[in-house]
């Protein structure tokens, strides 16, 4: 990228409703041009800018893993401006993408391990991309179990439904899924994040923990995940901010002496124990 | 002035330790000429930082709303504070718009009168001496001050060269709500008021156009003069809504006017021409300009004057079946 | 509110005046909608937009109607005491006069910007009204002095 | 490198060259004092100012300038155009925040292409104090009033004449290409130095914490809230600031033309942070203020090894609330030096 600031126009090929409130909407975007799908090579983790021009640009985390060729994916919220433009999207329409941005997750540091990936809510967008990579046939074997906990205010607000349900089948990752109050259909876990992660107590032999969801399941599940006997530098946490540059200039993500969009969003609970606390 | 001062210093003193207020709003001096710092008195101790002359420019109104607003992480512990503020006359005025607004209960302030005999604009004061700045101002006595230049030269000049044009024109030097006063009443001057406006609307529409054009593109969209204001204490203000976004956050120019018009006229009714933003302004924008026209509107329009009744309903928020339609159009 | 009216070449020798017209549901746009059912003539220059009651109209929506480019801005509504709402049309008369009064202190045109009443009843009265202000303003022709130029954003 | 002594007299006419030849841009009186304007006249060129109302950030950051222009779904980028410019009679403070700006800018291995065009067009003729102003404090945050940092050239006031100092190739090249005055005596060289080493003698000294990690315990110090009370939340403190640096992208448009702009922003905002959840990590005026004093002297220092602050004053005469950033070092550094719990 000479100019960082320069989007690469991507095509929306594919729009998927995915709660029951329809404020959460993933899309499949595609680069008009090849060679910028060469040049744009994420690891699960980072983010993009999206961007309508006319109405702005929002980060995004990316929602599928670089294994996932072709395309990529962004599940993304209606909150704002650039996100409602987007929610009222077509598919066809051209946006921009500008990224890969930030550090993403420390794929290299996990080999080998065993991983315990919890989130919540709609942050788990960048989730599915860690767990769509270790899923990967020839990435598979590269990481130990795979513990996913993943919790949503109802079923209806579960992101990826199907592939939700396909997880669950699978005999080389176990997946607990739960949600705050269920309905009359939902045979899974009910109750909060934190405790169900008590209940699952996944052993931190070897192991990881991957974080990341609303501050306030953060705020709740940490103490559990330390109390499982998880090193600080061990806890891996993937931090929201408001960002706007992407690239470590504009000052608006600025935590103590990193910048969320460039040092981060993914840092160890170590890391945060040396920043400021201002989450 | 010393004498009021010490007055001061002791009074709020008294008024901490007798725990009358948990804290006390006045001005403190500062390390810059022409300058003094708002200052939060929180203990007996600090009252001894407290000064009152003709630099104590802010409104202390504006930092009222903010104190009544409960934090977001407390809940039932928390309890409004028992707020004393200092107030020469336009402050009071602000006071009691903010009252009306339901932003500040009357209980809960223990307002300390003063009377004023204007305070300075540090935007005149540096015309006088530009390009070069002031180093050092004197204050003589009898109305004369000596200014000191960082070119060192120094020059003498009547007071009232320096003061806020609104302090020229001003009819309420003196609280009009208190709960104490401090120091003798001020009498009021009594001279013609509007002066800037009348010039102004005296110029061909073309040259007031142009002239207003060339005043607000100095705006460097600081929103001094909106924070410096006690009534601008809108949660979010028209500015900076995004749905529907009114203005663009550049410096063009349409949206510079679109946010000073629409700040002056929001201003209707609520205005007491305190100077406070044409002290805030880093770029000395003349905004007595448009601030003034609404406040002559208002009062040749609908009568009466801004602030000085807790019981008189804001001009906006009543109406006459008689108001005038002189600037209707008739097919 | 996003700027999507672009403005025709102010030079242009056929320039036609558009209006902004902010009109009540109850008397004013009933008014205008009589005018059109009666096959009352008048200037096709105005794009009207309903609102509730006079009273609901922001004295910003003019300045910003001139913003985005509109030539003119007409705003109308019930009769003293005919308003719908009793007095939202009292309460909007005093907001007018002084923003009235503001613009044309800054030095925008008095005849870029129309208060009226009009009534259900009066389609006459407002295709006539809407004569004396597509007159009016195309007397004083093009808007420029408030317009957002893209081209100006620095 | 060229040092040459300039007769006073010959000053208009060095002026005029600078601006028949290249874009010249200087300080000029304005009703808050002076500011920087380009020069059509040069004979509007002011060389007694104290220092201008606004810094010089402007001119290689500007306040809104377009990053993208677009029409129809298609963008393309807007790298401006930038003639050969002088930035003439800046004060050294000023000269300073160029070096500091550009370690944002051109740093992290991520070159601003637009910050770069401005800046890589301009020689800065810095203008040494022989005055230090009311609210002075360069020499407290390690510049002075004759640093020569982020100057190409450096000229001194010497009463008859002035002195031009290259500090840079592009300085001496400029002096060469010039061609003026005559090359200066030793004594006129010390006379420069000793002008300079008088006015730092005369400005007040800030006692600045220097320890970027053991400021970063700060952080939670209750003090913030008593230094903030004052604080209204607007940005004038950092708008008038050399060295704050924030911004914003925003799309202004108009039928599917239009722009993506960069503006400055402000750490005072409160909406600076506001997420679109409703969540705000910085939620009141104590934590906005903290941030903008720490990155300033902790979080800065710790990435590009300076603390950002250059001691111009600014900030401390345009505060409406009279908050003072040295009242504040200061105190920052008492309560460091004294509290044994911090640190």
């Amino acid at each position: 990228m000479s100019n960082p600031y320069v989007p690469y126009p991507a095509r929306i090929d594919r729009i998927t409703i995915e709660n029951d409130a329809r404020d959460l909407k993933t899309f499949e975007v595609v680069f008009l041009d090849p060679e910028h799908a060469r040049l744009f090579r994420h690891v699960p983790g980072q983010f993009a800018e999206l961007s309508i021009l006319g109405t702005g640009e929002c980060p995004i985390g990316i929602a599928s893993s670089p294994t996932e060729e072709g395309s990529l994916l962004f599940t993304v919220k209606k909150t704002g401006r650039v996100t409602d433009d987007l929610h009222r999207s077509r598919e066809g329409r051209v946006i921009g993408v500008r990224g890969p941005l930030g550090n993403g997750f420390p794929m290299e540091r996990m080999r080998g391990k065993n991983l315990v990936i919890v989130g919540g809510g709609f942050a788990f967008t960048t989730l599915r991309a860690l767990i769509q990579y270790v899923l990967d046939e020839g990435r598979r074997a590269d990481y130990g179990d795979v513990t996913v906990l993943y919790g949503a205010r109802s079923p209806g607000e579960l992101l990826y439904k199907a592939e939700l349900d396909r997880w669950r089948t699978r005999d080389d990752l176990t997946a607990h899924i739960t949600v705050d109050v269920g309905d009359d259909d939902w045979s899974g876990h009910e109750g909060f994040v934190p405790a169900i992660l008590g209940d699952v107590a996944p052993s931190p032999a070897n192991a990881v923990a991957v974080l990341c969801g609303p501050p306030v399941m953060i705020k709740f599940t940490l103490p559990v995940v330390e109390r499982l006997g998880f090193t600080a530098a061990d806890t891996i946490l993937s931090l929201e901010m408001r960002m706007k540059c992407g690239v470590g200039k504009c000052g608006r993500c600025n935590i103590g002496s990193k910048y969320v969009c460039l040092d981060g969003p993914v840092f160890t609970r170590e890391e945060l124990s040396r920043l400021p606390a201002e989450y | 002035m010393s004498e009021v001062q010490d007055r001061l210093r002791q009074r709020v003193a008294e008024l901490l330790d007798g725990g009358t207020i948990d804290l006390f709003i006045g001005y403190a001096s500062a390390d810059a000429p022409l300058k003094t710092a708002v200052h939060v008195v929180r203990s007996s101790a600090d009252a001894e930082a407290l000064v009152w002359d003709a630099r104590c420019t802010s409104n202390l109104a504006a930092l009222l709303p903010d104190l009544f607003k409960r934090p977001q992480d407390q809940r039932d512990e928390w309890a409004a504070p028992r707020v004393g503020i200092l107030a020469k006359g336009c402050v009071s005025r602000s006071i009691v718009g903010l009252i009306k607004a339901h932003q500040v209960p009357r209980e809960a302030l223990h307002i300390v009168g003063v009377g004023c005999s204007g305070v300075v604009d540090r935007h005149r004061a540096a015309r006088l001496v530009a390009p070069a700045q002031l180093s050092k101002v004197e204050f003589l006595g009898d109305g004369r001050v000596r200014l000191h230049a960082t070119d060192g030269s120094e020059q003498d000049v009547d007071l009232a060269e320096l003061l806020l044009e609104g302090c020229l024109e001003c009819r309420h030097p003196n609280a009009v709500l208190s709960d104490e006063s401090i120091g003798e009443p001020t009498t009021a001057a009594d001279g013609s008021r509007f002066a800037n406006v009348k010039s102004f609307a005296s110029r061909t529409i073309d040259e007031r156009w142009e002239a207003f054009r060339q005043e607000i593109s100095r705006c460097i969209r600081c929103y001094a003069c909106r924070e410096a204001c006690p009534n601008c204490y809108c949660t979010e203000c028209f500015a900076e809504e995004t749905s529907p976004r009114w203005i663009g956050v550049t410096t063009e120019p349409s949206d510079l006017m679109l946010f000073h018009l629409g700040r002056a006229f929001h201003q209707a009714g609520r205005c007491v021409d305190c100077g406070a933003c044409v002290s805030a302004c880093p770029q000395g924008i003349d905004l007595r300009l448009l601030t003034q026209k609404v406040n002559e509107d208002v009062e040749s329009l609908f009568g009466g004057e801004v602030g000085v009744s807790v019981d008189r309903l804001e001009p906006l928020l009543q109406f006459e079946m008689a108001d005038d339609e002189g600037f209707m159009t008739e097919p | 509110m996003t700027e999507t009216t672009d403005r025709p070449d102010n030079e242009r020798i056929d320039w036609e005046p558009r209006i902004a017209a902010f009109l009540c549901n109850w008397c004013s746009y009933a008014g205008a909608d009589l005018a059109g059912v009666s096959r009352i003539q008048y200037p096709p220059n105005v794009r009207v937009i309903r609102v509730p009651c006079s009273g609901r109209i922001n004295p910003l929506f003019i300045v910003k109607a001139l913003q985005s480019g509109m030539d003119g801005v007409l705003v109308s509504g019930c009769h003293p005491g005919d308003c719908h709402y009793i007095s939202g049309n009292l309460y909007a008369r005093r907001k007018f006069a002084l923003m009235k009064s503001l613009l044309e202190y800054v030095g925008i045109e008095p005849d870029r910007v129309h208060f009226s009443w009009v009534s259900a009843a009066e389609g006459i009265r407002f295709a006539e009204l809407l004569h004396a202000v597509v007159e009016a303003v195309r007397a004083i022709g093009p808007a420029t002095k408030m317009v957002k130029r893209i081209e100006a954003v620095p | 490198m060229n040092v040459r002594m300039l007769d006073k007299l010959d000053l208009p006419s060095l002026l005029e060259r600078l601006a028949e030849t290249r874009r010249l841009i200087a300080p000029v009186v304005d009703r808050t004092g002076a500011r920087f304007a380009p020069i059509e006249d040069v004979a509007s060129v002011r060389w007694d100012y104290r220092n201008t109302s606004l810094s010089a950030k402007g001119i290689v950051f500007p306040q809104t300038e377009p990053l993208l222009a677009f029409r129809n779904g298609e963008a393309e980028e807007r790298i401006p155009e930038t003639p050969s410019t002088v930035l003439f009679g800046v004060r050294p403070c000023d000269a300073r925040s160029l070096t500091l700006l550009d370690a944002v800018f051109r740093g992290n291995g991520i070159d601003d292409p637009y910050y770069a065009a401005r800046r890589g067009a301009i020689t800065v003729v810095a203008l040494a104090c022989n005055e230090p102003g009311p609210t002075c404090f360069c020499t407290s945050v390690g510049g002075s009033p004759g640093d020569e940092s982020g100057a190409d050239v450096l000229a001194t006031d010497l009463g008859g004449g002035v002195l031009l100092r290259a500090v840079t190739d592009r300085g001496d090249a400029l002096l060469c290409d010039l061609d003026v005055g005559r090359p200066a005596e030793d004594g006129e060289i010390e006379a420069a130095r000793e002008n300079a080493a008088q006015a730092a003698a005369r400005m007040a000294p800030v006692q600045v914490p220097t320890d970027s990690s053991r400021l970063l315990n700060a952080f939670g110090l209750n003090l913030w809230s008593d230094v903030a009370a004052g604080c209204i939340g607007c940005g004038a403190c950092t708008y008038s600031c050399p060295t704050c640096h924030c911004f914003d992208i925003t799309d202004e448009q108009k039928r599917g033309t239009g722009r993506r702009v960069r503006s400055w922003d402000t750490c005072a905002f409160p909406l600076f942070t506001l997420h679109g959840s409703g969540h705000n990590p910085r939620p009141a005026a104590d934590a906005r203020l903290r941030q903008r004093v720490l990155h300033k002297f902790s979080y800065c220092p710790e990435n590009f090894g300076q603390a950002f602050c250059v001691g111009c004053g600014r900030c401390v005469d345009h505060c409406p609330t009279g908050i003072d950033i040295r009242r504040i070092l200061a105190r920052l550094d008492e309560v460091l030096a004294t509290d044994s719990e911090v640190g």
